[in-house]
């Protein structure tokens, strides 16, 4: 059988070995009543040619930016990638390694997550880094967990940006859906499209746990960390920034830099494919004093018995393994290979490059939004500076995007089914994968 | 007796510096057009940050060869046997990684339209139906992006039946046997967790059960087999127990590899269970994920199941957003696709015949192992286990010697070691789970080093609890980790590095 | 002193077997559908073989562990800094190997129809003209598989002339410094090979040839810079007098990395010469190939160059396989065309500067070493070097320590030995090229290294002589290979092994 | 400057260390003549994503099995391979080491190479295998170049089948051509397709150095090597066999059942992709007693100061860098990276697949051969049998292929430059890898 070796020589063996006269004895114990009496109903084997060829077909079937022109973001976006992340990733010592929990022969990965807290602590200017949870959202919803596990047990509120990813929005209710003691609240956007802080301001009050904003957000605008940090500090509230365009994080100031006590994200713009959007990574960082409430994995530095520095798994007491019910998230397998990706990718792109690959996204994006609102009459819908991407209002909206489809042109998200009140919005992203004869052929299309 | 390093001063080659020690600054490994404009034109100055500090400057060798440096000091599968007890460490196979990276799954956008993605709904709807039709279930998410989302996930399935029936009810029975996800997740779902104890055979009573189960209790989780590789042979008259005071089974399915063509969890009863696509499935596990936690569930928790959910109209696939009775979004987007497309080559490679055959293999070399080694070491439980065995270090405490002694002696003989002190039921465990996809050769490699240990743990104490002598670093001093944590590099002194 | 190996009892770790020491009969990794119908009713049975005895039996993450860890007992650039002399074993672009995977090239079947293949001979057309520029030549051949049968190619085509011209002539004349295969290459071309000396400088005199040329010689080889790493000053010179008496110039171009942008062959009287894409254009040498050794020559040899010459009609290319005063096919196809798109994409990335750049820091590069080395090890030449520098042992055989010893040792410090007792001119030659993709950080380090060495012969000549320590096997006994040659793994007693 | 790390301030510390003031320095002493004037004249350096760009457009031009339904061999076969071989040969220990010449630090090339002579002397049934050469015709070079230096010089004749692979006999030529006393004379086939043995018989004489056939031969059909070897034993010439597809030699009784005395051929199709040809490998397997007369590396068995097993490169006496003008070849670098892929190909499919896959090959290709036959009324030029290829002769061949390029099918390779009195003929090649429509696509429109 494929990747059973056994062949039927072995089989006989063993079983005398092991001194039954049928793999069934193995399994006697199971309830004759439990037993399979049918074989699973699912085709036969087939070869990896076939896999290869059926795979194919399936993935033949799925637009992809070589055949579209797709102006799309809003949490996951088409970066390039060198070869060289995937050249890294794809060794079997990084790939088929299990979580580090032998670390004399686990240095590899432990090592290369330490640089990634590192540089993770770097693009953020936080203190501490964990080494990832499973996306942006959830790490969002930890993050909510976190500071009222901090927060003293009077605090309740949990006041969220209606600015902030729809999609972050409905997670972090689901986590906190069962959870006693504690209300989540929205709070609208302004006209700039950032959230609303003199609303914030407002509506704060004394009670809550803890303000969570985008940054960018949502509509690709850069929310107000500083005035939220006001805000937050009068009231005792921790701020959460979650980013989901961290390359963003290379040209504006880092949510370390407003005080944010939490910062969290989306991993996948560095160095991870899009892959319908997952398997990325969630980041996590904060103050160091906050260090034994996180979740996560956390690598540490030390010596081994002859003083040589390696690194190991530590503050263990905070997980479940150890911890159990008490522990401070739940979080086992996470996301390494996508964490290691994004560590071979910042490292190649390097201080500079980084910097080029954000200062290129942000000019043609806005190139393009120029032309657009020449060519097409196409107007923004907020007035705040955003990154990469940017909310346009389209008179006839179904008429502009059929008319796109017929080009192969997808020109963003419709908001409709997020923000009634933005039913003739939509979205437009634009990367530095974005070819200029693309947006040519927008700007094109949607002036006629 | 000290024992000097084998890396003795003969051997001269630098352990590596990390990315931060290297490098020069103006170096890059990246060149980008520049694109005319200017920066400051669209964004204000006071939003624009400075160059990241001490952010790395290295040229393309340079990050390649650190890199696989660092890749050198890690064990894998693919080069040596890695019998992670409950961690189903089996061949993760090359098919999977290149059709996983088809640009028609890898460049694919999760919020292009849906018409634009009818092979990748194709797939996971299919896929759906496989794991339905393995597991024995009606319906399946394959949004969790591991397993302990996926318990949180099926827990608040639970919970939201159970809500919609009027009462969320207020505790979960979790067996001591448990994996430590179980009871966590338990807690994050707001639940309280009781733990009950299994019987002296490893596993759980009815009775145990019947005594813990009262109306206040939602759920009781059974990992099948069980963490001991037994098989929880009380599971129907459990589950009739439960359900018979309004709770629900939800069935730790991490083990599921003991089970393909042999017996369904639907059948025993099972409410819902979550299964491990990084396990079970083949995908690699990456040195700590991405993996893929997905959901299967009775048709009574299916309209619980998170949005968004795949529906088939005629041949073309479209998301449901709006489920009413839905628990929500657990995540963004779709879930932990690329693992889900590995393991769809991986199910459709092996056939029904050949998951049965996985299954049955897993349990030929687990009783395999467990019989050659069963005079040297003490086995916690003397009889058949399924996919897994686990001695203990009780013959071996009599030297000195003890589980960690014998699993980092096993680095040595240049193998990984089983799963050690765990579960916690057991002192000093050696959790053994060789996987099918090793051959009988490997097996008795593995068991000829662990009996020269036990011989070596009799003759030599000093020379196992030393070990290891042959690995790029030796012990590490986890002690110190914890107590001045240092977590990240600094281009300043350490000192500054401890928590205030 | 004799000295214990790091590889000593406490590592256990066991040696790679053979794959045919591993397996099992009745095993394999792949599956085919059968296909109906029976070999016999096509094939006369007579015909038709057994089963290949002994041939492997195993399954995939068998044969996957077998390689990944035979793969670990290997050195290589992405992994240790690796300056071995007269192998230019720079960087080699990851970039490059995955567009010479893309299916439009991979999947190229070389007899379809040119109209099927119009990408491939752009991309080969705009290569030659390419390599052309850079070389100063007229004409280039992609033909040749590697540099020593660029060399085979370019001799054919100087004799091709001359019969031409009425005379193939007798002899070509050779540097002492030479490659092996400039010698070797002029016999298989039916040539007698003169041997003339460099001067103490380690160029060759014009005088020299001036006295070994006459009517019978064919052609003088000559490397520039030549295998001592220094730039033969007086080739021009060199060229008047072998024109002059109607012979020409074979350049060996293995050692262009030195050249780019700052001197073009074509200029200094070359007649054909060949290019090592393996080493100068960064295509990975494999552990021995594949390369490519493509050929440049005057207009005047072009019309010999070997078929199939690629001709552009319009905006389409075309194949011309008959040239009357061609020497004919050097080898099936089109060459080592994977190899050739990598070069390919290797200029495209570089430009012109980015070449230039590249032979200025390999410059660079082997000045610094020579120059920190310059007081520990004797130097050959102690002059500027081009892209490579030469020592020798003299100053360590003084405590008995050998060139060979330094080699070993450095493999202790984690760096590949530079070539080693090449070229012959020198004795116990120690003959390094950095090339330009290396750090100064990393030829610090080597420095650091083989300046400890020199201590180490200095105060422990042992612990110099008995090295290596570190890898895994030590020195092996070469003589006992050659006496009685194994060559093959067998499943007898390997004494019918030797040669009758 | 991408690839050279160099920042500006590592030129100047070292300029300094070296003591010059300038990069010009270092070459001063090239003739102020020969010093470049003017700078390379190419194209600016461009990012990796442009090189990607530009490649993948180029590839874009070429034909594929994906796009087209191509019945082509003749030397280059379109074979399955497993994932795992490219996963191999992708490791940078082995793509990126050079020719192992400290074997301390290349056990893992010398073990693969001594692994791979084992599996050509095992799949030809041979005594000894070099670690291979540039390609199948080049090897048939080398044998013939080994044969003439093994045989006594009074012989002078080199006779090579008409049928042996074009190509390879162009190569011969060219390698024989300057080399004193030796003359190539061709062996007509007969109208089974094999080479003419009876006429071989008649011409062979007592001055033959060797006699050069293909099994199979150019026309895919199996020459009768026994015959041959008769008739070579009488005349005291070596027989040397070329194969130009290895996978028929896992159904194919053995070159060495024969008794031929080097068995040469091209190794492209044990799990190297077609890539236009090259680049991919030659085999070459002789007699044990030719060993010191053999061209190419050989890796041998041998021990370490510790007894322990390892290998070495040996026998190197032979080779150019030790006997220069002497030696038995010029090679230095070879294919080794090609001939590791091909033995773990081989390792993977192992003794029942290696058989499976060249079964298929002869059922599939005389399946598609009946339904020519039968449909298209294709008749067969020659009579013996076939392994994977065959030739058809078509009244109006123009029309055939026009029609075919029509629907994007190749049915073959047109002989008429090869072999003008085959004019009207086409070598048409079926592979496991031609799928069942595909076949049914030209059936169909040939039969029109
Ligand atoms: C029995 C059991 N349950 C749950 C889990 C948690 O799964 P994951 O690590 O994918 O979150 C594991 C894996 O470690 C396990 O072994
Ligand atoms: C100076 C010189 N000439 C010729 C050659 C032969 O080139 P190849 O090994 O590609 O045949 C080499 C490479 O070893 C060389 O260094």
């Amino acid at each position: 059988m494929r990747y059973t070796p056994h062949t039927s020589a072995d089989r006989e063996q063993m079983l005398r070995a092991i001194g039954i006269d049928s793999i069934e004895a193995l399994y006697q114990h199971v309830p004759a009543t439990l037993r399979q009496q049918s074989k699973i109903n699912l085709p036969e084997a087939v070869s990896e040619f076939a896999v290869r060829q059926r795979l194919a077909g399936l993935a033949s079937h799925n637009a992809t930016p070589a055949d579209w022109s797709l102006f799309l973001g809003g949490g996951i976006y088409h970066h390039f990638i060198p070869s060289a992340v995937d050249a890294i990733i794809s060794r079997a010592e990084f790939a088929t390694s299990y979580t580090p929990y032998q670390p004399e022969v686990s240095q590899g990965t432990l090592q290369a997550l330490f640089e990634y807290q590192t540089l993770i602590c770097q693009l953020t200017e936080m203190e501490v880094s964990n080494a990832a949870l499973y996306d942006g959202a959830s790490a969002a919803a930890e993050a909510v967990l976190m500071s009222r596990r901090i927060q003293s047990s009077t605090r309740r509120r949990v006041l969220i940006s209606r600015a902030l990813h729809p999609h972050y929005r409905a997670v972090v209710a689901t986590y906190l859906r069962n959870l006693p003691h504690v209300e989540l609240e929205e709070i609208p956007f302004a006209a700039t499209g950032a959230t609303d802080t003199e609303e914030l301001a407002r509506r704060i009050g004394d009670q809550a746990i803890c303000v969570v904003l985008g940054y960018p957000n949502f509509f690709g605008v850069i929310d107000d960390l500083s005035s939220a940090k006001a805000v937050c500090s009068k009231a005792g509230a921790h701020l959460i920034s979650v980013t989901t365009e961290p390359l963003s994080l290379a040209v504006l100031k880092a949510p370390g830099e407003f005080g944010v006590d939490i910062a969290v994200g989306e991993g996948q713009s560095l160095g991870v494919p899009m892959s319908l959007g997952g398997p990325a990574f969630g980041f996590f960082a904060c103050h160091k004093k906050f260090v034994r409430s996180m979740p996560g994995r956390l690598v540490g530095e030390t010596v081994d018995c002859e003083g040589r520095r390696g690194f190991v798994l530590t503050l263990a007491t905070r997980e479940q393994h150890i911890r159990r019910e008490k522990a401070t998230s739940n979080i086992c397998t996470s996301q390494t290979l996508c964490t290691l990706a994004a560590t071979v990718f910042m490292s190649l792109l390097g201080k500079s490059g980084l910097r080029s690959l954000a200062e290129a996204n942000v000019l043609r994006a806005h190139d393009a939004f120029a032309r657009l609102q020449k060519a097409a009459k196409l107007e923004a819908v907020f007035s705040g500076p955003f990154f990469n991407e940017v909310v346009l209002r389209a008179p006839d909206i179904e008429r502009l995007f059929a008319q796109c489809a017929e080009h192969k042109i997808v020109p963003g998200i419709r908001l409709k089914d997020y923000y009634p009140e933005l039913s003739d919005s939509f979205l437009m992203t634009v990367t530095e994968m974005n070819q200029r004869e693309e947006i040519e052929r927008l700007v094109h299309t949607v002036g006629q | 007796m000290s024992t000097p390093s084998v890396n003795n001063q003969r051997s001269r080659a630098r352990a590596p510096k990390l990315i931060f020690e290297t490098g020069s600054p103006g170096r890059s490994a990246f060149s980008w057009p520049a694109e005319e404009g200017k920066l400051e034109k669209h964004i204000p100055s006071a939003l624009l940050r400075n160059d990241i500090a001490n952010f790395p400057e290295l040229g393309e060798l340079e990050v390649l060869r650190h890199f696989t440096r660092l890749s050198q000091r890690n064990f894998a599968i693919e080069s040596q046997f890695y019998p992670l007890g409950s961690c189903t460490m089996k061949y993760n196979p090359k098919i999977n990684e290149i059709v996983a990276r088809l640009p028609g799954f890898a460049e694919a956008h999760p919020l292009a339209p849906p018409e634009l993605l009818q092979g990748a709904l194709t797939l996971l709807h299919e896929l759906e139906l496989m794991l339905a039709e393995i597991s024995g279930m009606e319906h399946v998410s394959l949004q969790p992006s591991a397993g302990a989302q996926g318990e949180l996930t099926g827990l608040m399935l639970i919970r939201a039946c159970l809500v919609d029936r009027g009462d969320p009810r207020k505790k979960v029975i979790v067996p001591d046997t448990a994996h430590g996800t179980n009871p966590a997740s338990s807690a994050l779902c707001g639940y309280d967790v009781v733990q009950i104890s299994s019987n002296e055979r490893g596993v759980i009573d009815a009775a145990t059960v019947e005594k813990a189960m009262d109306e206040t209790v939602a759920a009781v989780m059974i990992t099948n087999p069980n963490t001991l590789g037994l098989f929880e042979t009380n599971i129907e008259a459990i589950a009739e127990i439960v359900h018979a005071r309004g709770g629900m089974i939800y069935l730790d399915g991490a083990n599921l590899n003991a089970l393909m063509g042999i017996a369904k969890p639907g059948p025993m009863g099972v409410d819902v269970l979550h299964l491990n696509l990084h396990k079970t499935f083949s995908t690699p596990h990456g040195g700590g994920g991405p993996g893929a936690g997905p959901v299967a569930v009775t048709r009574t928790l299916s309209e619980f199941l998170p949005v968004p959910r795949i529906i088939k109209h005629g041949d073309r696939f479209e998301l449901q957003e709006n489920c009413p009775k839905s628990v929500g979004r657990v995540r963004a987007f779709f879930g932990n696709f690329g693992i889900l497309v590995r393991a769809y080559s991986y199910i459709t490679a092996l056939g029904g015949d050949g998951l049965e055959d996985a299954s049955r293999m897993a349990l030929l070399n687990a009783n395999y192992i467990r019989k050659k080694l069963a005079r040297s070491y003490h086995l916690a439980y003397d009889e058949p286990c399924m996919h897994e065995c686990i001695f203990t270090d009780r013959l071996q405490q009599r030297s000195g010697v003890s589980t960690l002694d014998i699993a980092k002696r096993l680095l040595d003989y240049g193998h990984h070691p089983p799963t050690i002190y765990f579960p916690l039921v057991v002192s000093g465990a050696l959790m053994i789970e060789p996987t099918e996809t090793e051959t009988p050769e490997t097996l008795d490699d593995f068991i000829d080093a662990m009996l020269t240990i036990a011989a070596e743990a009799k003759e030599d104490p000093e020379l196992v609890k030393d070990a290891p002598y042959a690995t790029p670093v030796r012990r590490l001093d986890e002690a110190k980790a914890a107590r001045k944590p240092v977590l990240r590099w600094e281009s300043s002194s350490r000192a500054d590095n401890s928590e205030d």
